[in-house]
């Protein structure tokens, strides 16, 4: 057991929240220039292709800093995933060009997965793919992507036999954003991130441009959702130290009824509950961190599900008691713990929500398989 | 002991059920549920047809233009309009200022405003909150300098919900400043186009422009715009607080929320087939129902008991109705939230276009967001706790 | 719509309260003359059967007396229950002889249906009853019955036919105690009150032990669980209010830290939430007793579903606050309250505990019946 | 960054585990998750093999007959016995008054009192809490006044448990009364054979003689039998209330309730089958498994730094633990008590002999009951709460 940092990863740390609470969020594209300046975005890649090789705590490290400044940095769709993704793929000339790319920064790519009715089943993917002369034709629609503006490279999957939800037949495509058939439509979400959905019409691909197909692309899948939901706990972690911090600072300076209102017992104990919830988050995010890369795959998603589950109660009753507990100012987007809520609630449902990991636990019977269990064991929880 | 409605108050019930099948425009129909807030549009045009039928003022006294409903059918008539949902009528006219004008007001005060209220040619809103004084209401410092027949009004307001789109505002300022916190508190309604008076926007997590700051800057108020004595502005403040609360748990919101949440869950296919068939979520209906049911009979419990006191005084337990009704209105909202799940998540209502899933699911984070208010306006959470425990308790 | 208590209902409550609030809790049966002398006993009894056929808020007016008063009085498993089940059972001399008996107080009876397997079903009946030459011949044991010393006859339910959970062939005997082959066998229960245990080997009866049988049985049953379950809510009301009366005047008295502690706000919170909680169990009480006699029995056991599950909430809320804000001295024997978060504990698992009648519920749709049905109905949810 | 045990630790709790399943008497094996509390006699004699193994004080210094367990060690030792689960190691002696004499005690009384608190010759009670001085401990009143080499104490203290077995008790005293509160307070060993103590007992809820009243009428204390200066005993105090806290949640305690409550659902048929299925039992046992799971990362985390700061400061972070530890220690016994079901009702343990259902569920209500302690005793957690406001946000 050792739970301190290395000397290299309290220097990502300090690095990147210098990086990050020195920028006005505004302008992505120069944070993300920046990112890729400190090495951030070669991290998630392997060594073999000129990545850096991070793991997962070091992912969790920037999401950490990107929670705690409520960056919209699309760290996870474009540079944790796709490291995972890639990370499963044959060693390729292309490949490596391309994580070299996006290393220094200069091209971009993003996993477009999820689907309009995937709801966070990892093998619902209902984009065919077929295989024709000069290489394949995509068709479909990707939903619920986050990327950043102009991204140059899509990777996305799609059934090339089967349907939606069989754990078979599924295939990985890298595909440019700007082949003809592909269209990209970016929005706003409720917390001011930025998603897209893409629509892919007859889109046609060369023979290279496969990754990976059937349990290769399953596994690589799996690997980007577990790497992802790894990611996401530590930007919860950040977005909790975030609401905390500001909803102590608060009650030390807010006066009502002649004097500071956080020396109302009803209110310190409140604190204090919230601050037993940012722990206990952080333990959880230390449990997926850890526990991304375990080679049983009913084991992981275990582990994976109850730091979910845990991670999305933390942040529901720590966004609400913040909330409340700045009052007005609290329901209003220039209060950053107004923000800080918003976020909370895309978090929840990234990756799987309390309502799916509960029931991929209870299939699996529970977190230490003390119960019978419900179904045939679909281990991640992702199928149909 | 009986909790089932009589026949006359269930021939109402249907009475009011067939009214608003009949007459709320569709367009306003369609946006049922979907919103957080209903436009000033719609509550304007739901307000005057309910008006025209006798139905705005539903707890006025007859004699100032209002139905002559009974407790019970103030409450029935509130709800039904809730499950459908229609807009409400215009809560600062009509359960706020309109009682005030009614009960304090002068002669010619209710000459000039009751009818206007009543029908919301005048659109109100209120002046309470600053700063520096949220739930320490008293704390209030805007002040109103007596010069001749007016009084020159200074200070600032926030969380004026509906500034920006009101004709009046009734406010509380300070007229005597040397007095003690909760007197020298004058009650005024002030033209909002008086010159002096600028509307900030305060944007909330909903994305809306519903609530703002107002800023009065030397502004000129007629003296007979006064309710009520001077410095006695505290009394009709907390009488106007106290008044009518037993809509106040909006238990028909909350169940239209749940029935919303169910049948978009029946669309949704989840990791054991349709969402309707998870555990968790059926549980979570399941116990919202039974918290709902709770509160509609302890609803019905405290409208009985004001019906047989009838002293119109307000009774402390209406602040269980608040605290769990503002509550059951954030589970309903997040359950609602829950269920679109990713679906949910675009801002953009162009999206509705685009998709089954994403046009079923419109408004469900905005409604979720919208709803956090609910613990914090009217009466924050913790202000309802500690009316209990002094109020009932005598702690 | 009318919430009132009649004239009747007030005297009646007035008497009770000043019958408990008098008399110690220690003998029971000097309590059991007592309420015979008030009348209580002849309440739950139809008039022609020489009752005074009270109805079900009348039940809970006693039995919240019972509970304020923490009084062992097993008015419902002596009372409330034969009382509803008599009802429904066709007049006879000898019914007419007994009832009048019951409500004098010169002779006792009890229902004796719960069985060790049971676990709140209502049909799961062990208890095997074969018909005879001279009658029937019972085996069998009976277990958690609500009863006081001496009882002079047993409301058996036993199986003329048929397997455990099955609803139909379940029959039931009047059962005089003291017959060769019934062992009673009472035992103090966790609360304090008492229970019994009842064996039944090779019981001989004649052929007019037969109360009812087949739907008649279960029908009687069924309206003594759901008149029981109604009553129980009115015990907890009045326990709940007990609860939160001595946890207000504990905070208002104890000192600590110079002055009472009821001036800390996290405490009177606390006791707001409380109130809360009873009146909430308040109005589920109302509903409970409004539906015990509801036609549609799916409508029936929802009402009372949820009215059990929201005050078993209370009963754990409020119990686990009232002792918590007592300290110490909350888990003595010599408290009140701690005496009274015991009751608890029982009446949560009274006619039914919160899984299975959130599983009721659940089967049936849920309280408005939103939600698709899970199991074919099976209404009060006490069959297997 | 790793959270798995090293091949070291591991091996070291298969060590552990081995000599529970090979040293645990069989008796005491059998009572095992059956009691809330376990007799003298049984403590005594776990207590006894341990301490012949050289690991009854695992935390103590090898110099003053501790094992020398690392941070981590300590915490699987203790987790495994609580899994067992086995007797505990008294507390009173190993984790309070032990570490008092070896840190603050002279050599004549480390002489004296040491083998004898470790190996368990003599049986320590806690005599800190009085009728007025709960939480707030300072405010005690017992004195102790000088006459020649000897204290003469009065008072009374409350919530001493164990009082009516133990032979001796650590008391605080007050000794100077024209002191503020925290000072003038003084730290004595109190032989419990002196004459004018009367030990009077408090039955708790769950039905056991396990605490008492302990009054002191002109008792006499030998001054040798004070630790420390006088009137500095509330620093030793706060020192013995913030050692060794790690073992607080008490995880494995918990763990092991959830795991007998789920075989004994395995026996029992519900509504739809077996109550493994049910459910909103799965959904508990599932919730109690998360928070459990966390409660142990958060004590490893808290243990990693505390080893690598080793300065032997309590972290305030530890109240994380004793409070979660508790609430976690209740819901894992309610479960229990709630899978019983009606078989719990009993009190008389001669029913187990009557049926399967009775035996299988003995002890279930007597460990529910019991357990409403856990977050009161030892710090309550309204105190915990205190705690991490001012110790950790600084409220």
């Amino acid at each position: 057991m050792n739970l301190e940092y290395s000397t290299e990863q309290t220097l990502l740390a300090d690095s990147v929240e210098r990086l990050l609470s020195q920028r006005r969020a505004t302008d992505r594209r120069a944070i993300w220039a920046a990112c890729a300046e400190l090495g951030l975005l070669a991290l998630p890649f392997p060594e073999d292709m000129g990545g850096l090789a991070g793991g997962n705590v070091e992912a969790q490290i920037v999401m950490e800093a990107v929670g705690r400044h409520l960056a919209d940095v699309p760290y996870i769709g474009c540079a944790v995933g796709p490291g995972a993704i890639l990370g499963l793929c044959p060693e390729t000339l292309r490949l490596r060009e391309l994580v070299a790319a996006i290393a220094e920064g200069s091209r971009t790519a993003c996993l477009a997965h999820e689907e309009e009715h995937a709801r966070y089943r990892l093998a619902h993917v209902e984009t065919r793919a077929e295989r024709t002369a000069s290489g394949f034709v995509l068709n479909g629609k990707k939903t619920g992507i986050a990327t950043i503006d102009g991204v140059d490279e899509l990777i996305v999957s799609a059934r090339l036999s089967g349907a939606a939800g069989d754990e078979t037949g599924i295939a990985l495509f890298l595909v440019p954003a700007d082949l003809p058939g592909v269209r990209m439509r970016t929005f706003p979400a409720f917390d001011g991130t930025t998603l897209a959905i893409v629509g892919l019409s007859d889109v046609a691909l060369p023979p290279d441009a496969l990754l990976a197909s059937d349990k290769g692309a399953l596994a690589a899948l799996d690997r980007a959702e577990a790497a992802s939901l790894s990611a996401v706990c530590g930007e919860a972690v950040g977005i909790l130290e975030a609401m905390l911090d500001e909803t102590v600072a608060y009650l030390k300076t807010r006066q009502q009824f002649g004097g500071p209102i956080g020396r109302f017992q009803a209110l310190q104990h409140r604190a204090a509950e919230m601050y037993v919830a940012l722990e206990q988050a952080r333990s959880m995010a230390l449990l997926a961190a850890v526990s991304v890369d375990l080679p049983d795959r009913e084991e992981r998603w275990r582990m994976l599900a109850a730091a979910k589950v845990q991670i999305n109660a933390s942040l529901r009753f720590v966004g609400q008691q913040a909330v409340q507990l700045h009052g007005g100012i609290g329901v209003t987007e220039e209060c950053r713990v107004g923000r800080c809520f918003k976020r909370t609630a895309m978090i929840e449902r990234a990756f799987g929500d309390t309502f799916h990991h509960l029931a991929v636990l209870d299939r699996l019977g529970g977190l230490e398989g003390r119960l019978p269990r419900t179904a045939p064991a679909q281990a991640n929880g992702r199928a149909a | 002991m009986d909790l089932s409605f009589s026949h006359e108050e269930i021939a109402f019930r249907d009475e009011v059920r067939a009214f608003i099948r009949d007459n709320l425009p569709a367009d306003i129909r369609a946006k049922a549920g979907r919103v957080a807030h209903f436009d000033k549009a719609d509550v304007v045009a739901w307000h005057r047809i309910l008006d025209a039928r006798g139905w705005a003022a539903s707890h006025w006294p007859r004699e100032h233009g209002g139905p002559g409903f009974s407790p019970v059918q103030r409450y029935i008539f509130m709800e039904e309009m809730l499950r459908a949902p229609t807009p409400e009528p215009l809560s600062f006219n009509i359960n706020m200022v309109g009682p005030v004008v009614y009960t304090f007001g002068s002669d010619a005060q209710k000459a000039r405003f009751l009818s206007r209220i009543r029908s919301l040619d005048w659109w109100f809103c209120q002046g309470f909150s600053e700063p520096g004084a949220g739930s320490d209401l008293a704390a209030l410092r805007t002040s109103a300098r007596r010069e001749g027949d007016e009084y020159i009004v200074n200070g600032q307001k926030i969380w004026t919900s509906t500034a920006h789109v009101a004709d009046w505002m009734f406010c509380l300022v300070r007229t005597d400043a040397a007095a003690k916190k909760q007197e020298g508190i004058s009650f005024l309604l002030i033209d909002m186009r008086t010159p002096g008076i600028t509307v900030r926007p305060i944007i909330t997590i909903d994305g809306a422009h519903h609530t703002n700051e107002v800023f009065l800057d030397d502004v000129r108020v007629p003296v007979a715009n006064r309710i009520g004595a001077e410095n006695r502005g505290w009394d009709y403040a907390k009488f106007l607080l106290g008044n009518e609360r037993t809509g106040i748990a909006r238990v028909g919101l909350s169940q239209g929320r749940v029935s919303r949440a169910v049948s978009l869950a029946c669309g949704i296919e989840g990791l054991d087939g349709p969402l309707t068939d998870d555990h968790g979520f059926r549980r979570r209906v399941i116990e919202l129902e039974i918290e709902l049911k709770a509160l509609e009979i302890t609803a019905l419990r405290i409208i009985d008991r004001q019906r047989r006191r009838n002293d119109g005084r307000p009774d402390p337990a209406s602040s269980v109705l608040k605290l769990r009704g503002a509550e059951t209105q954030q589970a309903s909202a997040q359950l609602l939230l829950d269920v679109a799940g990713r679906l949910g998540a675009p801002l953009d209502a162009d999206l509705a276009a685009l998709g089954g899933g994403f046009a079923e699911a419109q408004g469900a984070a905005a409604i979720h967001l919208g709803a956090r208010a609910a613990t914090i306006y009217g009466g924050s959470s913790e202000i309802q706790k500690n009316i209990i425990a002094k109020g009932i308790l005598g702690l």
